[in-house]
């Protein structure tokens, strides 16, 4: 197949699966008109495009490889014949049917897996253009034109995009089935909201069953939509769609006050977020003229570059020059070659910019508050939206935008992400809430992920984002059983003993838990390795971070708090476990009533429990690895050295396997390390809740001070009160009080001087002119009344007055004419 | 033209006793009987003039219309008087003073 | 010399009569002295103003006696108390008026004077008279005071009106400034002078002007009676009318029956 | 000499020549001369009307009416009764108003007098000859109105005021029609003057005679007649001295010489009138006979001093006499046919029927120009729409007394005689 063809059967399979959900959503969004609430045709709706969008997503992934000669290349598939005796039948790689039906293309991921093979080849990453081209970017529409700069809607297809496709997809499809028959009660008329007060009832409304899967849909659409987009400035128009979904998601119990609240805080806190983020568009777009990432074709790269191309020459080395005023500018390639020259710090700003609507998105260090409250949202939502998909953004963006950091924002990453995992982490500890405990592991490995692409793991980063999708998506399901199973209960203190209840949902958390804590039996044994896809993703940030702080000595942190974190994870992971599977039931009632979820919900376990197991099998040879690997930006493999103005390193590929202590390579001793911590920690949790040896109460009132500190869930939400939400109320105060005293005062005082000045002149016209008028009206009636007597009414004066006035009047003429 | 004079003096004698007639008849018609006079002193004159000076044949005409208006006027006074007559049972143009100031 | 025989027998004749008179008594017999004293004393004043004014022309003879007859007419009128008197010397003196007004060449005018005022509007005011005059109202008598007033106003209005008129030079006016041609023009004109001025009268009403040379640029153009004459015949028909309903029979039903009209 | 009182034409030619140097007064003397003329005809027509009515009414009742005094028919009787009358005590009431009651019989005499002097009685033996001479007797005639009421109100007696009243009221609303009539032929003849109206109707009496002139002139004559009887007091409309009511009317407190006056003044009133009649209608002075008016106006113009003309026009007087006894007797005749008619019938007659009348026919005779005159040639604008007017024919048909008609017109007094 030829480069273009594939490049449109790419993008027509991707927008295939990318548009599917937005109909989807436009169809049930209607629901109510064309269906009652009773009937779940709307989730069928959701669920038949989200998994149509996996097969495309598939598919592509598929011919993608195939065309790109890249099976050919790492032919995993003969590797995995080899070793593994497992087998089933394996329909060849290409012959996939497009089968809508969710049981087989399962089979049909897992052989696609094997087929990878664990090693990866020398990876060449140099480009020679006789070779296929695995990059595709294109345009489906361009929004506007403002003289240089286009504004378009464009895909850019690389193997990350491919990777996340389908990992999306099939995470969503998985979740749309466990939501069926999660959401099943909102399929009445009457639904009764226990937590909704009205008088002294309940609040009974009509059931929002097909709204629910509506929200689901778009919100599918626009998570597809920000990983396709070809350009920064339709990264931000997903980037809010994503945003406002998980608002319409968390509050979805609308009636609720701590659900809307906590929808309400959600937004606000990524539009925060997001400012920076704007700020990093604007400077992008004024100093660089473009939002394209890159352009893969050589022809168009010289018409018009990507914003990479631009900054970074092929080896991704940026060429900064001291300007005559000794500050430090970044060269750019324009188009046809012609050079432009930026200031350093501004680019620095860019970065940081673009990050901070990361943090806001994928809830880091300062803008973490509102994913645990965002557990208001149905389980489902957690499991998708807040755990696995839209807070994996972030990461994600960083991850695509990754050329544009320079060394220093890359530190600044590494260092939010320490902060952010070690303190989610602590907070995790003491939490009594099953989903505030997933979302304080959210947060913390969401730090790790931060961490591992600011110490240059840009691959470890990545894979640690898919693993972690899998086994927390498949944790907040298994919560979400749990929690549909007590009816509606969440509070781990009243649950224990579920496990003979509800052994699925047990075993699979437990597939969860290990895999996050990342317990492994290092090494292949009988040509299987006994670790879950968390060991590995987890190995590989602990020893980027252990390379990089080999590289550069003054960050020790950036080591010392993944490796504690880790322990921290495996403790409070595991005391979720203990706390309610393990040991006798605290509440009886609760677990008299607990009842294993039906199939429609334990089979997404499964199926999610088996990718959490096999996803990112084999590590560093593994088929994941390798895709992702594919898509590393340039210069990254073989790392940076300290370059000015920071003076710092990153460690290249190379760096992580030299050899550290005698003939062990960092990998190995970071792995070591962290195994050790691993362990510890869940033996911990184990004694504390699994055997109830140490009761947890005692080490609550000894460090009651530090307990109570972390309950406080560190105290954010009082600074934040304190820091912003006070100074407004002072401030706005401040401003009633100016209003009322100084303006007020003003229109008042104009108002009295009118009233004083209108006083006077009433006061003037009443006296002076009515006297004047008065008078005149006064004078002429008195002459007139004078004269009254001369009217007599007698006929025969008046003839006599005639004649003497006509006598007067000849007299007069005769005198003057004298 | 002494005759002219004449006239004049004639006309000023018919005038001034109408006036006088007017003004000190305490009976309506006595007062008509002075508009008559005066009417006539003005004829007097106009005819005069019409002889002796340039006036020519207007001061005929003029004095036609005011022998005829005059006869109109008179009917009127009459009327007017009679009907006085009739509603007040008197003719002393003094008791008709309710016009009075 | 027969002249002076015949005056002194008359003046005997006269003084003979006088005498007469005064002596007798009887009332009944001074006829025959009256009549005497009478036709005597009537020729001789006759003789002697004749005599006195042997060149006065015609005109101002008479002139004179229509003019005394119109002054005395007035003063009647003024002087008299009862008010049928009045009428009657108001008559007097329109009458004589009309007799002027022959003098003064207006003959239409003057019978025009005699038919319409004279015999229709005085005889509306003494039908006036009649219907009034009934009781006490004939005689009315006015306080002296308001005699003394009128008296003062008269006759300083009097003065006044002669003194201007007499101090104006009418024959500066006429003749020689006023482009008139009435004077002029002998022929179909001056008709003023001749006495016969109807048929210039009736061409003036219709607005025919033959007397007037209009081509005179002084002159006004259009000075034809028409529109004034059809007025005041309209005006004429409204007061008949007026006079008419304002005079109609109103049955009074009160005390004094009888006052209907004629 | 005699004949030399022939050549003048006129009295005050006469008088001129005689008064010399009292030229100024001659005037006075002409004015006299006219007086004892008129005066003289004035007094005796009443005597003999009188004798007239007496006969005529007796000849009507059946009876011989007088026929011993003085001759055969008892012409003289009128005469005896004026004697009779200068004899009594005419008595003043002792209610009357002394002044108006002794001067109104000569205001009505002066009244009624006043219209002879411009009345002709031939081919310009008229004692002034007015311009306006119609208007001008019409005018003066109107006078005697107030000289009724005056009589009625100071006679002092009601019967006496109601007569006056009703007599003036009679009088002065039948004055209307009379003239409005009387200006029927005015309109057809063009003129005013007596004279130019009598030369006019010269010629067979048919076309010329401005009665038969147009049919309106034909019927104004007959209303006319009757107004003129009414307001001569005469015949059926003589309520006011109609003795059942009111005994005699204004004059009831009459006697003596002054009732006399008053029945001068009536008589010769109807002669008057008639006269009017006779110039206005019945062609004035001429015969009526085409030919033999003809050769007597020719008459006029041969012989020595103007003898043969002076003849003509005494024949022309004895003509517009007998016409003028003619009306009269006509008058009389209706006086004793006629019953009497109530005031009201009286007024009403008058404002109802007899004025409407003769405003039709004025209308007709104003427009009857308009139909009979065809526009046929291109006179002036006058006469196109007026048609020709009769003086203008008059002045051209006689050119030979043009020098007369033209001093006739002068101010000076018309020569008459007799």
């Amino acid at each position: 197949m030829e480069p273009d063809q594939l490049k449109n059967w790419l993008s027509l399979l991707l927008t295939i699966a990318w548009l599917l959900p937005l109909g989807g959503f436009a169809l049930e969004i209607f629901a109510g008109f064309w269906s009652t609430r009773l009937k779940k045709t709307a989730a069928y709706i959701a669920v038949g495009c989200i998994g149509a969008g996996f097969v495309c997503s598939l598919t592509a992934l598929c011919s993608w490889g195939m065309h790109t000669g890249y099976w050919a290349e790492h032919d995993y598939l003969t590797k995995f014949f080899q070793e593994t005796p497992l087998g089933g039948d394996h329909a060849p790689a290409d012959g996939h049917a497009a089968d809508g039906h969710h049981g087989s293309e399962h089979d049909a991921h897992h052989d696609e897996h094997s087929a990878h093979g664990a090693e990866h080849g020398a990876h060449g990453h140099e480009h020679d253009e006789s070779k296929y081209p695995t990059v595709f970017a294109g345009r489906y529409y361009q929004l506007a034109e403002f003289g240089s700069l286009q504004l378009e809607i464009g895909y850019y297809i690389d193997s990350l995009t491919l990777v996340m496709f389908t990992m999306v997809t099939l995470i969503a499809t998985c979740i749309h089935v466990f939501a069926i028959g999660y959401m099943s009660d909102e399929l009445t008329e009457d639904y009764v909201d226990h937590f909704v007060h009205v008088g002294e009832g309940h609040l009974h409304r009509p059931g929002r069953f097909y709204r629910f899967f509506a929200f689901l849909s778009l919100f599918s659409f626009s998570m597809l939509g920000l990983v396709i987009a070809g350009n920064v400035f339709m990264v931000f128009i997903f980037w809010e769609l994503v945003g406002i979904c998980s608002y319409l998601l968390i509050g979805f119990y609308t009636e609720r006050k701590s659900a809307s609240t906590a929808a309400n805080k959600a937004f606000i806190v990524n539009r925060v977020g997001d400012f920076g983020f704007l700020i990093g568009l604007m400077i992008l777009w004024t100093s660089f003229g473009t939002f394209a990432f890159s352009e893969p074709s050589a022809e168009k790269a010289a018409e018009n570059p990507g914003l990479f191309q631009m900054l970074r020459d092929d080896h991704g080395q940026m060429t900064v020059e001291i300007a005559d005023d000794g500050s430090h500018q970044v060269v750019l390639t324009g188009p046809e070659g012609t050079h432009k020259t930026i200031p350093y710090y501004l680019l620095v700003a860019a970065g940081i910019g673009i990050f901070c609507g990361c943090v806001g998105k994928s809830a880091q260090f300062p803008l973490q508050t509102w994913l645990p409250d965002a557990m208001e949202g149905p389980t489902p939502v957690s499991a998708l939206v807040h755990s696995a998909t839209m807070v994996a953004a972030g990461v994600y963006l960083v991850g695509r935008f990754y050329p544009m950091f320079t060394p220093e924002v890359l530190v600044t990453i590494a260092y939010i992400g320490a902060i952010t995992l070690f303190m989610a982490a602590t907070i995790a500890v003491v939490a009594t809430d099953i989903k505030r405990v997933l979302a304080y592991s959210t947060i913390s490995q969401l730090g790790y992920m931060m961490l591992s692409l600011g110490v240059g793991g840009w691959v470890a980063g990545l894979l640690h984002l898919i693993t972690h999708a899998f086994f927390k998506s498949l944790m907040f399901l298994c919560s979400g059983s749990v929690i549909h199973g007590c009816h509606h209960e969440q509070e781990m203190p009243k649950m224990g003993g579920l496990r003979k209840k509800m052994p699925i949902t047990a075993y699979t958390m437990l597939i969860g838990v290990i895999a996050i804590t990342g317990l492994a039996i290092p090494g292949t044994y009988f040509g299987f390795q006994f670790a879950m896809s968390g060991y590995h993703s987890k190995d590989a940030i602990v020893a980027t971070s252990l390379a990089y702080w080999g590289l550069n000595d003054q960050h020790v942190l950036l080591f010392i708090l993944p490796l504690a974190g880790a322990g921290i994870t495996a403790f409070y992971m595991f005391r979720l476990w203990f706390y309610t599977f393990a040991g006798e039931p605290r509440d009886q009632h609760i677990h008299d009533h607990a009842h294993e979820s039906p199939a429609v919900m334990w089979v997404p376990l499964v199926i999610l429990s088996f990718f959490a197991i096999f996803c990112a099998y084999d590590g560093e040879q593994g088929p994941l690895w390798g895709l992702l690997v594919h898509s590393e930006p340039a210069g990254m493999d073989h790392g940076f050295d300290p370059a000015a103005p920071g003076q710092i390193a990153v460690p290249g590929h190379h760096h992580v396997h030299e050899k550290m202590s005698g003939d062990a390579t960092v990998h190995d001793v970071a792995g070591r390390y962290a195994l050790a911590v691993a362990i510890a920690g869940a033996i911990l949790a184990y004694l504390f809740y699994g055997a109830r040896l140490l009761n947890p109460a005692d080490v609550r009132r000894q460090v009651a001070g530090l307990h109570e500190f972390l309950v406080e869930k560190w105290r954010f939400d009082e600074l934040y009160d304190a820091m912003f939400v006070k100074p407004v109320h002072v401030i706005s105060g401040w401003i009633a009080a100016l209003d009322r005293v100084v303006i007020d005062g003003f229109l008042h005082g104009t108002s009295k001087a009118a009233v004083d000045v209108s006083t006077w002149d009433r006061r003037f016209d009443e006296q002076v002119i009515d006297g004047l008028v008065n008078w005149v009206g006064d004078r002429t009636f008195r002459v007139g009344r004078s004269l009254r007597f001369v009217q007599t009414g007698r006929l025969r004066q008046y003839v006599m007055f005639i004649a003497g006035g006509l006598f007067g009047v000849l007299m007069l003429v005769y005198i003057l004419t004298l | 033209m002494p005759e002219l004079n004449f006239c004049i003096l004639i006309g000023a004698v018919l005038f001034v006793s109408g006036v006088v007639c007017m003004a000190t008849k305490r009976n309506a018609i006595g007062v008509l009987m002075g508009v008559e006079l005066v009417l006539n002193a003005a004829n007097l004159n106009f005819v005069a003039f019409a002889r002796y000076t340039a006036l020519g044949l207007d001061g005929q005409i003029l004095s036609l219309f005011v022998i005829v208006l005059a006869a109109a006027e008179a009917a009127v006074a009459l009327a007017i008087a009679l009907n006085f007559y009739n509603n007040h049972l008197t003719i002393d143009v003094d008791r008709a003073d309710d016009l009075h100031g | 010399m027969a002249t002076n025989f015949f005056f002194w027998l008359l003046l005997v004749v006269a003084i003979a009569g006088l005498a007469g008179l005064l002596l007798v008594r009887d009332a009944s017999r001074r006829t025959p002295w009256l009549a005497a004293f009478l036709v005597s004393f009537g020729v001789l004043a006759v003789w002697q103003s004749a005599v006195m004014f042997k060149d006065t022309t015609a005109s101002q003879v008479l002139f004179s006696l229509f003019g005394a007859a119109v002054c005395f007419g007035a003063l009647g009128v003024v002087l008299s108390q009862n008010v049928v008197r009045m009428a009657f010397w108001l008559i007097v003196s329109l009458g004589s008026t009309s007799g002027l007004f022959f003098l003064l060449n207006a003959d239409f005018v003057g019978a025009v004077q005699l038919l319409v005022y004279v015999g229709g509007t005085l005889v509306l005011l003494i039908f006036g008279v009649m219907l009034t005059a009934s009781g006490p109202y004939v005689t009315m008598k006015t306080s002296p005071t308001e005699w003394v007033a009128a008296a003062v106003v008269s006759s300083l209005l009097l003065g006044l009106i002669l003194v201007s008129a007499f101090g104006v030079d009418w024959q500066a006016v006429d003749y020689a400034e006023a482009g008139n041609t009435t004077t002029q023009d002998a022929s179909a004109g001056s008709s003023v002078q001749e006495g016969t001025t109807l048929r210039p009268l009736g061409w003036a009403l219709l607005g025919l002007r033959p007397d007037k040379d209009l081509q005179k640029p002084g002159e006004p153009s259009g000075v034809g009676y028409l529109l004034p004459f059809e007025i005041v015949s309209v005006h004429l028909l409204v007061v008949l009318i007026g006079a008419a309903y304002l005079a109609r029979a109103k049955r009074r039903v009160d005390q004094t029956p009888g006052t209907t009209a004629l | 000499m005699i004949f030399a009182l022939f050549s003048y034409d006129s009295i005050s030619d006469f008088v001129d020549s005689m008064m010399g140097s009292w030229a100024a007064w001659a005037w006075v003397v002409v004015a006299l001369i006219h007086a004892v003329i008129i005066i003289h005809f004035f007094a005796v027509a009443p005597l003999f009307y009188i004798w007239l009515e007496r006969k005529v009414s007796g000849r009507i009742q059946d009876r011989l009416g007088p026929t011993r005094v003085g001759g055969k028919f008892g012409w003289l009787q009128t005469l005896a009764d004026g004697l009779k009358l200068i004899q009594k005590e005419d008595l003043c009431p002792q209610s009357a108003d002394q002044l108006m009651f002794r001067i109104s019989p000569y205001i009505v005499f002066v009244a009624t007098f006043g219209a002879f002097i411009v009345l002709p009685f031939s081919n310009g033996w008229v004692a002034q000859n007015l311009e306006i001479g119609i208007f001008f007797m019409l005018a003066v005639m109107s006078l005697e109105v107030i000289g009724i009421i005056l009589a009625g109100y100071s006679s002092g007696s009601k019967w006496a005021l109601f007569g006056g009243m009703r007599e003036a009221a009679q009088m002065v609303s039948y004055e209307i029609p009379m003239a409005i009539c009387a200006l029927v032929p005015i309109v057809a003849a063009g003129s005013l003057n007596f004279v130019e109206i009598g030369r006019m109707q010269s010629g067979w009496f048919f076309p010329n005679w401005l009665m038969f002139n147009n049919p309106f002139t034909f019927l104004a004559f007959f209303v006319y007649f009757t107004v003129a009887t009414a307001s001569v007091k005469r015949a059926p409309f003589d309520l006011a001295e109609a003795e059942s009511e009111l005994v005699a009317g204004f004059h009831t407190e009459y006697s003596g010489i002054r009732w006399s006056y008053f029945f001068m003044a009536e008589y010769a009133g109807m002669f008057a009138v008639s006269g009017i009649a006779v110039f206005l209608f019945l062609g004035g002075w001429y015969t009526g006979i085409g030919p033999l008016d003809a050769s007597l106006v020719s008459l006029q113009s041969v012989g020595p001093y103007g003898i043969l003309s002076y003849i003509v026009n005494l024949i022309f007087m004895v003509v517009f006499i007998t016409k003028g006894c003619l009306l009269v007797f006509l008058q009389i005749w209706i006086r004793w046919t006629f019953p009497r008619l109530r005031i009201d019938q009286v007024m009403m007659t008058c404002l109802k029927y007899l004025l409407p009348m003769s405003c039709a026919l004025f209308l007709g005779a104003v427009l009857w120009p308009l139909l009979y005159y065809s526009v046929s040639s291109g006179e002036s604008p006058r006469t196109k729409w007026f048609g020709e007017p009769l003086y203008d024919k008059v002045i051209a048909a006689e050119p030979a007394s043009a020098e007369q008609a033209a001093r006739q017109s002068a101010p000076q007094l018309a020569k008459g005689e007799r």
